[in-house]
């Protein structure tokens, strides 16, 4: 079976700037695959460049084991979505909810959006309530769920998670971590999570792959790392830094 | 009771943040910028001045008590001082000054709406076609901006008045072709920060056409900083629309345009202060009416000012 | 406040282009030449019909008209120190001539042309010059024409110091100085400053002041402001409400002095409603010509309505229109335009005629006429009334030369009124087709008979009073504002004759 | 000496009292409180401050600094510095207090230092602020101050401005820069939330080893519990403007309130399968 | 009138400007930058120049006179090579201008450049001390106004600010001169300065303030200041109106940085926080606001060189296109231009040179 996604020897340049640099996984249908690394890693272009919005200047990317077609095809967007890092800036500031999540149906000429935003309302935890806010009426966990509802109107088969929850606070972060969990179960969605969190993607994610200055560092499994079953040094470091402050 | 409770019943819906509909959620975005705006007294000044304007010019033939164009008799009626009959006194073709200043409002009034609705949205298309576009197009509109921007505004609206012929529209016309390249700036400047925001990626992201995004997504947020802009410039357009008529080049006599009755006032301003000063200050009020309008704007839709 | 040496006047003088008497030909500029240069003669300001030698000390005129002697003033010098010679005189006439520039039309109508005016003005000796027309002319009409600054004599040898490729000194002569006059030219910054200086090499009386200075100012008030200061001497361009003011001030005179210029606006006979003669006698009686005279005009000019401006041979004073709206509606409805028409006017941005502009769009719509207002800058109304675009014009024609001839010949002839006629007189301007008058006005030039000529001027005014698409309404009153101190400064009749190498200051 | 004088001053008064400390602000629709009725001492310690997002942490630091914005209310019972009661000073005298005797660390070194003055001039600046001291001196202590939060090159840095180093390398000018004039107390306001895992570490070492080594009293703010709780020596857990539960750090795992508990059960932790994480589950009556 | 003599600068809006878009300098490398330059002039060029030709003024007629006979008329406009095609005409222009040459004025007869060298000392010598004067003044009071803001000094500056924004400056002008040089005597009257001096100054930079004082001609110095002074405090109000109103808006946005917060949380004195931090950083994009306002009154303002009889650039631009004198209005725009595109450089430089963050590492 071919996997859902795979990413071969990406490579990314700004200008000189190499952002990724030879990267490649691969995230089989229905499982969810997470980057780690630390800000400026690339996680956030690897991401990017998959759904078009970076330009990549070397490797390949492959859904269903076919490459992809740039620029990136409406037909791709439904199959692929993503969701942002930044729960404010993700949203438009002056459109309400509703306008939000009526555009991808405009878009795609999808009919019967009545139905369709209040089921995606529903399903994110939103109920009919938040419908006519603007985003600044909505705390940061209520617009990633905005965020959520939005890319799942479309009904893609892979989503792409940007930090979902770094801007959010620890309890709004399990709740959304929790949704994100209970959607990929009824959905079958494929994941792939981005998060400097190690804890939050070994939650999440049976796989990861840890990045440091745009180069992977390693793959390993969830299970591999809670068993610190580690093979570098850095993912080693990252994982002493997410215990917590020890006094020498 | 019921009339006193009526209002905080209205009040509560339209604060509602649980908006139940699309106009209920518009409403109250409105009135909360309304409520924001009332507490600026300076800017209900303005807005109380603006709406002045517009009252005036609608009313202008209840208001006045002479026509504007045809005066008195030139012998005996020629530049009389204020007075009961004449508030502001008469011009030098025996007109009532105060009638005339109350029938030019409607030209500011028609300068002002018009140079709006022709220069920002030239701006506004080419800032943020030229900002989300990039590249040649990008250069190419802004290289036109700059050439436009080198330009000593008076003298590129002279030229223009002058190769299109004088009157109160080709001044309007020459007015909004030196006014867009600000305007395209400012909105280019903000496409160039929205463009890279997330929420746009998004849209991208929903396959969205970059004719859709521009016009959808991306207009609708510059258009308050435009909006301000304008308000703002509204008083610079006015003097410049009083300064092609103070050079000749506004309005056709015996059109009462402010500028052009200063020009043939200032002839008698050491004597007969009054045929300049009326449309002087009619001039100093409507626009100090805008500025104030543009100041209350800015604090109301400029989100950042209203966090402070 | 001025120094006590010189004499400053305020005056708008952008309108100088060069200061070459050949070329220069406009307000400003005539009166610097005036000033400057000298010529063979020059009329009597205080009577323009008596002529006085200037560098000529004396002239016979031939039997048969044609040729005329001028006898020079000996030891002439110019004010670069090199005699004036006979040499000269041919010199710059011819000269003028060659170099064809707008005001040559003043010497080619005495029959001379590029090639063949090295025969007709010539030198006799170092003393004598003899020119020869083409007609016998009037004498009084080719003297005038020889007061005029066209004829103005030049340094010869100066000029051809720096002539380049045989210009003649065209392109140095624009920005210097090279005669003989009273006063000689010292520096020009365009829009800004003319002074002049006294040319100590003068033959008559010199300049009482050693310098006169024109300062560029524009404003009527800006003036007034400057005169009631002190910071100038003499103010030129007041209007009426400013010339009111200024002579209530102890410290400042007013004179005044009737100038040759006339007022008047004009029917484009190619619109078919203008040519009808009934719309045209209508609208010389749908201007308040009363009420202009005491309001727009007050001070600065008196009501006229002839074509030649007072103190011209033969000039009649008469007025027979006034505002009389009824016969003005009584006589469109008899050309079939009872309720009117719609007309535009083309108007000059200034004053005072966009002022008379506004009260006749007033009076005519008393008689249903309704008429627009095109203001423009004066090139642009002026573009477009040479090119016969307009409907109305109103504007000013002022006498090139003191003589009747100059104001007939544009507003009496128009021996050609095709397109691309090769003179393009006011009658041409307004498709005004006269053979008839035309002829009358070429009859007048060569009656060499004073009476009688002043008799055919007459016979032609109250012709075009009558029949002409010009309604005239105002003749010009030169009028300036004087500071006490000054003494003798006297406004000519014509722009070149204001000679304030005359003035004085106590 | 510093050592033992510490002590002493441990043993004889609190180092801040805050009592009944009230932060409001003005709005439409009335006083907005964000901070409401706090009360604490503080000696010579590591005191932490965690709580959601608008808790009223950082308005607390605030408050205790005086740098409030002016259209904020303020009231406290007493609130009051090794005995002096701020709330009495004029606002020349809550200067003097500032920078000297108290000094503050801020969130994000990204904002918080002046992108057009050098590093070396911002630190020499609240030296020469508070003692009279020249240029050259300045400038040593700095370089001194420097080296003593882990700057490798400190001469170098000293020129440089904000926008030329990283964020943990602004970070720690940060502190040297409130810590050059020796305050007693230092208010640190989320210090490493805008750090690298790695690099927050390094950056809480270098604060440990100067309050133990200076003897001097740190509020430590953050919303990250695990950190204060192995960081600090107490924490006080805030919620909507109180205080809900105050607990030595090393027994945060027995907290009793449900808040307390919930934020430290919601985090996902490595090698344990909770599915689903437990969410909190606010109730009204912890903001009573 | 404000707009007319102070260009607003656009894109300027406070805020923290990181990357700053519109900068003609950015553009990487001299060689694209002299190729932005060199598109802008032929730019403005062009436009001048059609525009020049479009308006319905018979250029040949500015120096012919209206008197002139056909045949006159028809060989001048030959000599001026008007009755070629526009392009050609154009080339022609535009090569001229490559050698140096802006041709001459028909109607001051003078070459272009030398009545420029003539009339922009006058602009810039105006435009210099009203500029100085709206900074000097507009600066303090912008930083007071925001300090305290919505104190009664906020509104009193706002208000001055205002009122420079809405008032006619020809009116203004007059009215100033009729008070204070008619009726009061405290100033000079128009013009640049007293017939007296005539031939006392001899201009060698053209700004006659440091002629004078450089021959020591202290009277006539004192003159030439008094006839300065009213119209530059007139430009000066306005541009002080808008610099006051931009400083304010820069100042309010700075002092809402948190690193202000810090500042004050060292403990510096409350003058120290807001004019060493706050106005250092609202300073950069304050010296974009000033030098282009800056710009805004040396194209010459119109207005005020008309009411003052100011012999400047504004005055000859406009005169000369009035008259289709289209040398001079094409040479005043060249000079206009390089004053924007050079002014704009100047402040690019300022830019860089006061926030270092535009530096490379
Ligand atoms: N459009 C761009 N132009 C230039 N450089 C870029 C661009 N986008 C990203 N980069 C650079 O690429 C590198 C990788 O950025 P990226 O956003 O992928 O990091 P990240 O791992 O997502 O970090 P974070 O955790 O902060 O989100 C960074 O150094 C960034 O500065
Ligand atoms: N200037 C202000 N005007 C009005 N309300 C304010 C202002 N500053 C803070 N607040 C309010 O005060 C409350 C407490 O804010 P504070 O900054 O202390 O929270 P915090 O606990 O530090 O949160 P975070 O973890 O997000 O920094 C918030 O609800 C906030 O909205
Ligand atoms: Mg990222
Ligand atoms: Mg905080
Ligand atoms: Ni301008």
């Amino acid at each position: 079976m071919t996997d859902a996604l795979a990413v071969n020897n990406l490579t990314i340049y700004f200008e000189d700037f190499a952002a990724v640099d030879d990267v490649s996984f691969n995230v089989s249908a229905g499982s969810s695959f997470g980057l780690v690394g630390e800000s400026g890693s690339g996680k956030s272009t690897v991401l990017r460049a998959i759904v078009g919005l970076a330009p990549s200047s070397g490797g390949e990317i492959l859904l269903d084991g076919k490459p992809l077609a740039t620029p990136r095809s409406k037909a791709f967007y439904r199959h692929v979505q993503m969701v942002f890092q930044d729960p404010y800036g993700s949203l438009h500031p002056r459109q309400t909810v509703d306008r939000t999540l009526a555009e991808p149906l405009a878009i795609h000429g999808i009919g019967d959006g009545e139905r369709r935003i209040a089921r995606a309302l529903d399903e994110v935890g939103l109920g009919k309530g938040f419908r006519f806010r603007y985003p600044h009426q909505l705390s940061g966990g209520q617009r990633q769920r905005v965020a959520i509802a939005r890319a799942l109107l479309l009904e893609p088969k892979v989503l792409l998670l940007d930090e979902p929850t770094s801007a959010l606070d620890a309890s709004v972060q399990a709740e959304v971590l929790n949704l994100l969990e209970q959607l990929r179960r009824e959905r079958q969605l494929t994941y792939v999570l981005v998060s400097h969190d190690l804890a939050v993607v070994t939650h999440m994610c049976e796989r990861l792959l840890v990045m440091q200055k745009g180069q992977a560092v390693e793959e390993l499994s969830a299970q591999a790392l809670a068993a610190r079953q580690i093979g570098t040094a850095y993912t080693r470091d990252l994982m002493a830094a997410s215990t917590g402050f020890k006094r020498e | 009771m019921t009339d006193m409770a009526q209002p905080q019943h209205w009040r509560a819906w339209l604060l509602s943040d649980r908006p139940a509909s699309r106009r209920q959620a518009r409403l109250g975005r409105a009135y909360a910028g309304w409520q924001r705006f009332t507490t600026n007294k300076l800017a209900m000044v303005g807005l109380a001045i603006v709406l002045g304007l517009v009252l005036v010019a609608a009313f202008a033939n209840v208001i006045a008590p002479y026509s504007p164009v045809e005066g008195g008799d030139l012998r005996t009626e020629r530049l009389l001082p204020p007075s009961a009959a004449h508030l502001f006194g008469t011009d030098d073709q025996a007109r009532d000054i105060f009638s005339r200043v109350v029938y030019g409002s409607r030209i500011t009034l028609f300068v002002v709406v018009l140079v709006a609705i022709i220069a920002a949205p030239i701006g506004l298309v080419v800032g943020t076609v030229a900002g989300y576009a990039g590249g040649y197009l990008d250069a190419i509109l802004m290289r036109i901006t700059d050439i436009f921007l080198a330009f000593p505004k008076l003298i590129l609206a002279l030229a223009f008045v002058a190769a299109l012929g004088p009157g109160i529209e080709n001044a309007v016309i020459a007015i909004a072709i030196t006014s867009w390249p600000p305007y395209a700036r400012i909105a280019r400047a903000e496409t160039l920060t929205i463009r890279s925001s997330e929420y746009i990626s998004a849209v991208k992201l929903m396959g969205a056409s970059p004719w859709r995004i521009v016009l959808r997504h991306i207009m609708p947020l510059c258009v308050s900083s435009l909006i301000i802009r304008v308000t703002l410039d509204m008083a610079g357009i006015i003097l410049t629309a009083a300064g092609l008529g103070f050079l000749g080049l506004g309005a056709q006599p015996p059109l009462p345009e402010w500028g052009a009755m200063i020009a043939s006032g200032r002839r008698f301003v050491l004597d007969q202060w009054w045929v300049a000063a009326a449309p002087g200050a009619a001039i100093f009020i409507v626009s100090l009416g805008f500025n104030l309008l543009g100041d209350g704007l800015r604090d109301t839709l400029d989100p950042k000012a209203s966090d402070q | 406040a001025t120094p006590k040496d010189t004499l400053v006047l305020a005056w708008a003088i952008d309108d100088i282009i060069t200061l070459d008497p050949a070329e220069a030909f406009e307000i400003s500029a005539g009166e610097i030449m005036g000033n400057t240069y000298d010529r063979l003669v020059r009329f009597d300001i205080n009577d323009p019909s008596k002529l006085y030698g200037d560098i000529a000390s004396s002239w016979t005129v031939s039997d048969d008209g044609k040729l005329y002697t001028f006898k020079l003033k000996p030891n002439l010098k110019f004010a670069s120190g090199n005699p004036l010679t006979a040499d000269d005189v041919v010199y710059s006439l011819q000269r003028a001539v060659k170099l064809d520039k707008t005001p040559a039309f003043i010497l080619t109508q005495l029959g001379w042309s590029k090639d063949n005016v090295d025969g007709k003005v010539k030198k006799v000796d170092d003393l004598t010059v003899t020119l020869e027309t083409d007609k016998p002319y009037a004498p009084s009409f080719v003297l005038n024409c020889l007061t005029a600054n066209v004829s103005a004599i030049v340094d010869k040898k100066l000029v051809e110091a720096n002539a380049k490729d045989g210009d003649m000194g065209y392109g140095w002569l624009k920005t210097h100085y090279a005669g003989s006059g009273p006063l000689k030219i010292r520096d020009w910054r365009a829009n800004e400053i003319l002074a002049m200086e006294r040319n100590d090499n003068y033959y008559g009386e010199k300049s009482k002041l050693p310098r006169v200075i024109y300062r560029h100012v524009k404003e009527s008030a800006t003036q007034r402001l400057l005169l009631e200061k002190g910071d100038v001497d003499v103010a030129r361009n007041l209007e009426p409400g400013d010339i009111e003011a200024v002579s209530k001030n102890a410290d400042v005179a007013v004179t005044n002095t009737p100038k040759g210029t006339i007022y008047y606006f004009s029917l484009n006979q190619k619109n078919p409603t203008l040519a009808k003669p009934e719309v045209r006698e209508a609208m010389k009686y749908l201007v308040d010509y009363d009420a202009i005279g005491q309001t727009f005009i007050k001070g600065i000019g008196e009501i006229h309505q002839t074509f030649l401006p007072k103190g011209l041979l033969g000039a009649s004073d008469e007025k027979p229109y006034k505002l009389d709206v009824a016969k003005a509606k009584e006589l469109l409805a008899k050309a079939g335009l009872k309720d009117g028409f719609t007309i535009t006017m083309d108007v000059r941005n200034n004053q005072p005629v966009t002022g008379i502009a506004e009260a006749v769009q007033r009076s005519f719509a008393q008689a249903g006429i309704k008429m627009e207002i095109i203001p423009g800058d004066g090139k642009q109304t002026l573009t477009k009334y040479r090119a016969r675009n307009h409907d109305l014009y109103i504007g000013q024609w002022g006498a090139d030369y003191w003589d009747p001839h100059t104001n007939a010949d544009t507003f009496a002839r128009n021996p050609d009124n095709s397109d691309n006629a090769s003179s393009k007189t006011l009658a041409w301007r307004n498709d005004w087709n006269i053979p008839e008058l035309t002829k009358k006005a070429d009859a007048a030039v060569l009656e060499r008979d004073t009476e009688k000529r002043a008799q055919l001027y007459k016979d032609m005014q109250k012709d075009v009073l009558a029949t002409s698409p010009y309604v005239i309404i105002f003749q010009m009153i030169e009028t300036a504002g004087v500071r006490k101190d000054v003494k003798d400064f006297k406004l000519g009749p014509t722009s070149d004759t204001t000679y304030t190498f005359k003035a004085s200051k106590s | 000496m510093g050592e033992s004088h510490a002590t002493d001053a441990r043993l004889s008064k609190p180092l801040l009292e805050v009592e009944d400390l009230r932060v409001s602000f003005p709005s439409r629709n009335g006083p907005v409180e964000a901070v409401r009725g706090v009360s604490f001492t503080l000696g010579r310690e590591r005191l932490g401050i965690v709580g959601e997002s608008g808790s009223g942490k950082s308005q607390t630091g605030r408050a205790i600094m005086g740098l409030t914005p002016p259209h904020a209310r303020i009231t406290a019972r007493r609130l009051a510095f090794a005995g002096t009661d701020l709330m009495q000073l004029s606002a020349r005298e809550r200067r003097s207090f500032r920078g000297e005797r108290i000094a503050m660390i801020l969130q994000d070194p990204k904002y918080s230092l002046n992108p057009v003055m050098t590093i070396g001039q911002q630190i020499t600046e609240t030296l020469r602020a508070h003692s009279n001291v020249t240029r050259a001196v300045a400038r040593d202590r700095a370089l001194d101050m420097l080296e003593a939060v882990q700057i490798r090159d400190p001469a170098r840095i000293f020129g440089l401005y904000p926008h030329e180093v990283s964020g943990g390398m602004g970070q720690r000018a940060m502190i040297a820069m409130m810590l050059i004039a020796d305050p007693e107390l230092l208010i640190a306001d989320e210090p490493t939330s805008a750090l690298d895992v790695t690099v927050q570490l390094q950056v809480l070492a270098i604060l440990d080893r100067l309050v133990s080594e200076r003897g001097m009293g740190l509020i430590f703010i953050s919303h990250d519990l695990r950190l204060v709780s192995s960081f600090c020596d107490r924490v006080l857990v805030m919620y909507r403007g109180r205080i809900v539960e105050e607990v030595a750090a090393n027994r945060l795992n027995d907290a009793t309130h449900p808040y307390t508990r919930g934020l430290i059960n919601c985090l996902p932790k490595i090698g344990e399968d909770r599915h689903p994480l437990p969410v909190l589950d606010r109730r009204p009556e912890w903001a009573e | 009138m404000a707009v007319v003599e102070t260009h607003r600068p656009g894109d300027i809006k406070p805020g923290r400007p990181r990357a700053r878009s519109r900068s003609l300098a950015a553009a990487s490398g001299i060689g694209r930058f002299l190729v932005i330059v060199v598109l802008t002039y032929l730019g403005l060029l062009a436009v001048t120049f059609f525009i020049g030709r479009v308006i319905p003024v018979d250029p040949v007629l500015a120096i012919v006179g209206d008197r002139a006979p056909t045949h006159v008329v028809e060989r001048t406009r030959e000599e001026l090579g008007l009755n070629k095609p526009l392009i050609e005409q154009f080339a022609i222009y535009v090569r001229n201008v490559l050698t140096g040459d802006l041709g001459t004025s028909v109607l001051t007869s003078n070459r272009v450049i030398d009545d420029i060298r003539r009339v922009f000392p006058a602009t810039l010598e105006l435009a210099t001390l009203g500029t100085l004067i709206g900074a000097v003044f507009g600066i303090p009071l912008g930083v007071l106004a925001a300090v305290k803001r919505d104190s009664l000094v906020d509104q009193i500056v706002r208000v001055i600010g205002l009122v420079g924004y809405s008032v006619p400056i020809f009116w203004l002008g007059l009215m100033a001169l009729l008070v204070f040089y008619a009726r009061l005597g405290w100033t000079d009257g128009p013009g640049r300065f007293d017939i007296i001096y005539e031939y006392t100054i001899t201009p060698v930079t053209g700004i006659l303030l440091l002629d004078t004082a450089m021959a020591g001609e202290w009277d006539a110095f004192r003159n030439v200041a008094g006839h300065l002074i009213l119209p530059s405090a007139l430009l000066g109000y306005f541009s002080l109106a808008y610099i006051s109103r931009m400083t304010r808006s820069f100042m309010l946005n700075e002092l809402g940085q948190e690193y202000i917060v810090a500042a004050r949380a060292k403990g510096i004195s409350e003058s120290r926080v807001i004019w060493r931090h706050a106005l250092r950083n609202a300073a950069v994009p304050l010296v974009t606001v000033i030098v282009l306002s800056y710009a805004g009154l040396l194209e010459g303002s119109v207005l005020t060189e008309s009411v003052f009889a100011w012999p400047g650039l504004g005055l000859y631009i406009t005169n000369s296109l009035q008259n289709a004198d289209m040398n001079a209005v094409l040479g005043g725009t060249i000079v206009v231009g390089s004053v924007f595109i050079g002014l704009n450089l100047l402040s690019d430089l300022l830019y860089r040179f006061l926030d270092p963050r535009t530096k490379r590492r």
